[in-house]
């Protein structure tokens, strides 16, 4: 734990700059950060090239977890600063562990997701770490298909029970391993899932808000 | 004439004062009450920076009639569960003990509907303890969660807190030697000095007790709104519930009075045995005149001209109330002058003096309530009976030893106010002693994780 | 007295379940005794007084102890992620101001300099420290509703209209600033929308002058009072630890002894030109909690009068176009919001829109510690521990 | 003849409130009805100028002990158990009980028939306003002529109360350890 604040520093760690100066074209980027979006709406060409946000990271903290998981780290990337490891969500409890105990990210900082309907596996499961000694954060990111079940986290922090819940209730992705999985922000009888990219805005479960609440429409 | 009116009139010019008496509380102390809420509002806004109701009436003198008459209009509710026979008498239990047992109650010398009764004290006591009927059957008719545990809060809480009650008492029936309220009051009189002087452990533990005993902060577990919503009383609602609320506060009365009549001195006034005060007898007539004063300064500065009246209105009856009061002074002056006037009024203006006394003085212990209500917070279930069992109950009983013991050095010749310190210093050590080791107690059931029963004892 | 027996007969065929029958028919049929122990469910909220809004818990209960809670949220779900998906992101601004209802700004703030970083550009240093001035009046204002309300619950009447009263003197300043009191939406992205007012300096200064008076009239009425004491000194206590696991941040852990706070860690805003402290508990319990919350103020109130002394001059808007389109990635970025650690998972697909806007609340993971901190006390502490978590139902439920 | 309505109205009011406690179904609902009956019983004690025991009536029997009657019954449902317990020879026990107290009334009567003043109709009733306030007198007899029995009930009382504290702390205990 830390007992004395870090000195202020900025709010990444400090990798390595990659060192060549070889950005990668967008295209070789992993699945897991497409560039174009998978909604339909054309990115018109901006007017000068956008900066390179996505940039390979090779540093110490990637050795060592390509080290110890090899092909499970599918990828280790910065963006804007920020760190990220895409992995294999087989692996997730593991890399999980090995983070938590290991290299000492000692808090979850928070679990969410991301809906890409177009792609193959369509979940971007997210977890942000944060590790009081070093004062730094690690995004993992995993892709998930849509009736995979990925591993809970409850056992390692309990603080993702209810972050877990979320995501089952917003996205429909349901954890294995999890204590009391059912959902959090809706009422249980609730048809769908709200935060999938294929739930309009508009929509509602129009039978639970007739059968419940007594009215045609909550809108 | 006949016989029947004969004999009614003989009973009304026996009985009359009684009679007025009787009148007087079941009429007048609801509307009582309700001034002692805009009273108890009005104090609460001024110590918390704010102005309270100012809306109906000015300053809000007439917001007690508009919320009886709110309360009055308001749709009476009964929950479909509930036991309605219970649910329909309990409210009423609470107000008719609150009620009875004020007449026992002697608002000073003249003015008591039982007037020679025995043991008025314990009268008052009994009957007022049984309004807690009305709570608990109340709670459990609601058929509630909140409410039961309301009842079942208070129940506790009232056997606690009577028992540590009843011994403080005791200490000061040991001093007066007699159960009769009067003849308690005559005690003080003869004594040269309050009870509370001669026990003040006894009169402290009293104060605290029957906080507890009323159900009012910090002790207002039973209907602790953060906690119960509010407690036995969830489930009512309109005329029902104005009827608990009439009762607490006719109890808060009650309290007072008890602790007026055993430790303040009852209707005596400050210094009753030192002749060049007396003076003081004429302070009650004065005291009302200058709030007339009072009103009719303000009346000018309010912004609406029914409120101007209302504060001339307001002027006038207290002048008129003042003149009353010196109605004996000036009668003795006449007297003094030769100018004699064929009223007998000499049994009433000791009376009212006396009244207004002991009114004051209650006023002074309920507004000791008002303020401990807005100072301190909310002591917790367990912590209120640990407070009560193992430090207020223990405390009583060497109290009541205590007072004994100062008793027997003052037949054996020790001044009175040597022995009266000597055990007091006593019973304060032992007061800290046993807060230290209740401390003590906690502290090490705490850090064990597992704190004591909540319900032991 | 005949109403007594019709009333009596009536009853007898009647009667099937007043509440002794349903408590102890459970109780019949699981061990057979009459005196058995039954778990009570006590049902708080959704409307309890001091559940702070709509929060329903289930309490299974032994007596008045606690055995078990379960929290019921979402009342006052909105769907705001869902929201933004399809604002664009000045559009959706004014939304992370109804999260957290009570400390506006700091979602504010939160949210404008996570889209700044999505964009990578920065407020000029005058917007930042208006900006840090205003968030950290708003620490103090939310920090104050959080104190009256924690003493109400504890059954303290008279801090919650001190209390208010102060936070008035703050809501004044931001009405004079931006118009608006609760719901400021006080930031833009890339900087101010308004310069400050004329006498803003002076009146935050006037208002830190007082504050410090007041802040002592709190103390008085609280910090050594023996019943206060009673009622939180060991109740919820969350180690530094169980803090950890669970999540919880802000207060909540520095109360446990953790000396650690965004502002110092990872300084955003101006934040790192100021010198305060970060006040820290020992025990983790109500007690510290509150102890430290109160210091927060002081702390709050010394960096706004630091930050009034000098106002950089300069422009207060950034450069940002009028259209923002981020490009194609990714931002985390977090702040110390007055609950705990606040932050923003902005994911853009370079359109006008944000393409996933995740908030980590607070409140909604501090939520969660309360069912660890009450087991094993009684009724009257889930009361005064749901106080302490200093929960907002709106950023609990967005 | 106030004094005899005062009187029938007391002993009346006792009657019916002591027949609805054993006739009606709900618990609660005797518990009350035993209060009535109480207060009534109360009513005549004082009409005896007999205050002292009077309000012993009111501050023990109603406030104290009916008080913790009613929260044993709205803690512990009693009507369940004793639909349960209904036992089968009531009829004979109920026939001999009601002979047995008929049987005991009868007798009293007839035996006081002779007694000055005594019997069926009351004559002579001492004047109550003549009678003199006698709590002193209860307390003299009690810490005086009757100190020893007075003083075997109450260490009999203390002896039950530290019985009940210590089974229900037994109870605790085993609760704990197992």
């Amino acid at each position: 734990m830390a007992d004395e604040p870090k000195p202020p520093q900025s709010d990444s760690p400090k990798p390595e700059k990659p060192g060549g100066a070889s950005t990668p074209p967008a295209a070789l980027k992993p699945p897991a950060a497409p560039v174009t979006p998978p909604a339909a709406k054309p990115a018109p060409p901006p007017p000068k090239p956008p900066p390179p946000v996505q940039v390979p990271l090779d540093n110490e903290l990637t050795r060592r977890y390509r080290e110890h998981f090899g092909a499970a780290i599918l990828d280790a990337l910065e963006d804007r600063k920020q760190p990220y490891l895409v992995i294999d969500v087989a692996n997730l409890s593991e890399i999980a562990r090995y983070s938590r105990d290991e290299e000492k990210f000692d808090l979850l900082e928070d679990l969410t997701d991301v809906d890409w309907p177009r792609r193959e596996k369509r979940f971007d499961l997210v977890a942000i770490l944060y590790s009081f000694p070093h004062n730094t954060r690690l995004r993992l990111k995993m892709a998930v298909a849509e009736n995979e079940r990925p591993a809970s986290l409850v056992e390692l922090w309990p603080t993702s029970n209810w972050l877990e819940r979320e995501i089952f209730d917003l996205f429909g992705i349901e954890f294995a391993g999890h204590p009391d999985l059912k959902r959090i922000l809706l009422p249980d009888g609730w048809q769908g899932h709200p935060l999938r990219k294929d739930y309009d805005i508009l929509l509602q479960d129009s039978a639970w808000v007739r059968e419940n609440l007594g009215i045609e429409s909550g809108q | 004439m006949n016989p029947t009116v004969l004999t009614i009139l003989h009973f009304l010019q026996t009985w009359w004062v009684e009679l007025t008496c009787g009148v007087v509380i079941v009429a007048v102390v609801p509307l009582v009450a309700g001034y002692v809420v805009l009273l108890e509002r009005k104090l609460m806004a001024d110590m918390q920076a704010r102005l309270g109701p100012m809306r109906v009436g000015p300053h809000g003198l007439l917001q007690p009639i508009a919320d009886a008459v709110k309360l009055l209009i308001k749709e009476d509710i009964i929950p479909a569960e509930s036991d309605k026979f219970i649910f329909w008498l309990a409210p009423v239990i609470s107000m008719v003990a609150a009620l009875t047992s004020m007449g026992a109650v002697a608002f000073g010398p003249a003015f008591q509907v039982a007037r020679d009764i025995n043991i008025g004290i314990l009268f008052v006591l009994g009957v007022s303890s049984l309004g807690f009927l009305g709570i608990i059957l109340g709670g459990w008719a609601s058929n509630s969660h909140y409410s039961i545990l309301g009842a079942l809060r208070s129940t506790a809480q009232l056997v606690s807190y009577e028992t540590a009650g009843g011994l403080a008492i005791i200490s000061a029936l040991l001093l007066s030697g007699t159960l009769k309220i009067s003849a308690i009051v005559q005690a003080q009189y003869d004594q040269h000095a309050w009870f509370i002087f001669l026990a003040p452990v006894a009169g402290f533990i009293y104060l605290v007790a029957s906080i507890a005993e009323t159900n009012r902060a910090p002790f207002d577990l039973p209907e602790a709104e953060s906690e119960l919503v509010a407690g036995y009383m969830t489930e009512y609602s309109g005329f029902r519930w104005a009827l608990y609320f009439l009762g607490e506060y006719a109890n808060m009365i009650v309290v007072g009075s008890i602790a007026t009549t055993l430790f303040l001195g009852g209707w005596l006034r400050p210094f009753p045995n030192v002749h060049w005060l007396n003076w003081l007898d004429f302070l009650p007539a004065v005291i009302i005149a200058l709030v007339g004063v009072y009103c009719i300064y303000r009346a000018g500065k309010q912004p609406v001209k029914v409120q101007t009246g209302f504060m001339w209105a307001v002027a006038l009856g207290c002048f008129a109330v003042a003149f009353v009061f010196a109605a004996l002074w000036l009668l003795h002056l006449f007297h003094r002058f030769g100018v004699l006037i064929p009223l007998n009024l000499d049994f009433i203006l000791p009376g009212l003096n006396g009244a207004f006394w002991f009114l004051l003085k209650v006023s002074g212990y309920i507004y000791v309530f008002m303020w401990l209500r807005f100072t301190l917070p909310r002591y917790r279930f367990d912590q209120l009976m640990h407070l009560g069992w193992y430090i207020l109950i223990p405390l009583a009983i060497i109290n009541v030893f205590a007072v004994g013991i100062s008793m027997l050095l003052e037949a054996n010749g020790v001044n009175r106010w040597i022995g009266m310190v000597l055990t007091t210093v006593l019973v304060l050590a032992a007061a800290v002693f046993l807060v230290r080791w209740h401390d003590q107690r906690t502290e090490s059931a705490s850090t064990a994780s597992l704190t004591p029963d909540s319900y032991a004892g | 007295m005949p109403g007594f027996a019709k009333t009596s007969a009536s009853k007898a065929v009647s009667k099937k379940g007043n509440l002794g029958n349903t408590l102890h028919d459970d109780a019949l049929q699981n061990n057979g005794t009459l005196l058995g122990a039954d778990e009570l469910v006590l049902n708080m909220g959704p409307q309890h007084p001091s559940t702070h809004g709509v929060l329903r818990v289930k309490l299974k209960l032994d007596g008045e102890r606690v055995r078990g809670t379960e929290c019921v949220i979402g009342y006052l779900h909105r769907g705001v992620e869902k929201i933004a998906e399809n604002r664009t992101y000045q559009q959706f601004a004014p939304y992370v101001d109804r999260m957290d209802y009570v400390a506006a700004i700091s979602n504010g703030l939160g949210y404008c300099e996570a889209v700044e970083k999505l964009l990578n550009v920065e407020a000029p240093p005058r917007a930042r420290v208006i900006r840090t001035i205003l968030t950290e009046l708003q620490r103090i204002a939310s920090h104050l509703v959080w104190l009256g309300t924690h003493a109400l619950d504890i059954g303290a009447l008279t801090p919650l209209f001190y209390c208010m009263r102060e936070r008035e003197e703050i809501l004044k300043v931001f009405e004079k600033y931006c118009g608006a009191r609760l719901t400021t939406h006080a930031f833009r992205i890339g900087g101010l929308q308004y310069e400050s007012y004329d006498g803003f300096e002076k009146d935050v200064e006037r208002f830190c002058n007082d504050f410090e008076r007041r802040i002592q009239e709190y103390v008085d009425l609280l910090t050594g009072n023996s019943i206060w004491i009673g009622r939180t000194r060991n109740v919820g206590v969350l180690n530094a630890a169980d803090c950890i696991a669970l999540g919880a941040s802000g207060p909540i852990l520095r109360a446990a002894g953790v000396k650690w706070d965004l502002r110092k860690a990872q300084p955003y805003a101006s934040y790192d030109q100021y010198k305060f402290e970060i006040p820290v508990g020992t025990n983790g319990d109500t007690y510290d909690r509150y102890m430290v919350r109160i210091e927060e103020m002081r702390q709050s109130r010394l960096i706004c009068l630091q930050a009034i002394e000098k106002i950089p001059e300069g422009a207060i808007m950034g450069k940002v176009g009028k259209v923002i389109k981020p490009p194609a990635g990714e931002i985390y970025h977090s702040i110390e919001a007055p609950k705990g650690i606040l932050g923003y998972y902005i994911v853009s697909d370079a359109t006008t829109q944000p393409y996933r806007v995740r908030v980590r609340p607070p409140s909604f993971i501090n939520l969660q510690a309360l069912d660890k901190m009450v087991r094993g006390h009684l009724v009257a502490d889930v009361v005064a521990i749901i106080g302490t978590l200093d929960i907002v139902l709106g950023e609990v439920d967005r | 003849m106030l004094d005899s309505v005062l009187f029938y109205f007391f002993a009346g009011v006792a009657v019916i409130g002591a027949a609805l406690v054993v006739t009606s179904r709900n618990a609660i609902h005797s518990a009350v009805f035993l209060i009535t009956t109480l207060l009534a019983t109360a009513g005549i004690f004082l009409q005896l100028r007999a205050e002292f025991l009077f309000i012993a009536q009111i501050i023990l029997y109603v406030g104290g002990i009916m008080v913790l009657f009613i929260f044993v019954i709205m803690l512990v449902r009693l009507d369940v158990p004793l639909h349960h317990l209904r036992f089968r020879m009531k009829n004979l026990v109920v026939t001999v009980v009601i002979a047995v107290l008929g049987a005991e009334a009868g007798a009293i009567i007839y035996l006081a028939r002779k007694l000055p003043g005594q019997g069926l109709f009351i004559q002579n009733m001492a004047p109550p306003d003549k009678l003199a306030p006698n709590s002193e007198k209860l307390a003299e007899s009690l810490f005086s002529g009757y100190l020893l029995p007075f003083e075997i009930a109450s260490v009999l009382l203390l002896v039950a109360m530290v019985g009940a504290v210590v089974m229900a702390k037994n109870k605790k205990r085993t609760e704990e350890e197992s």
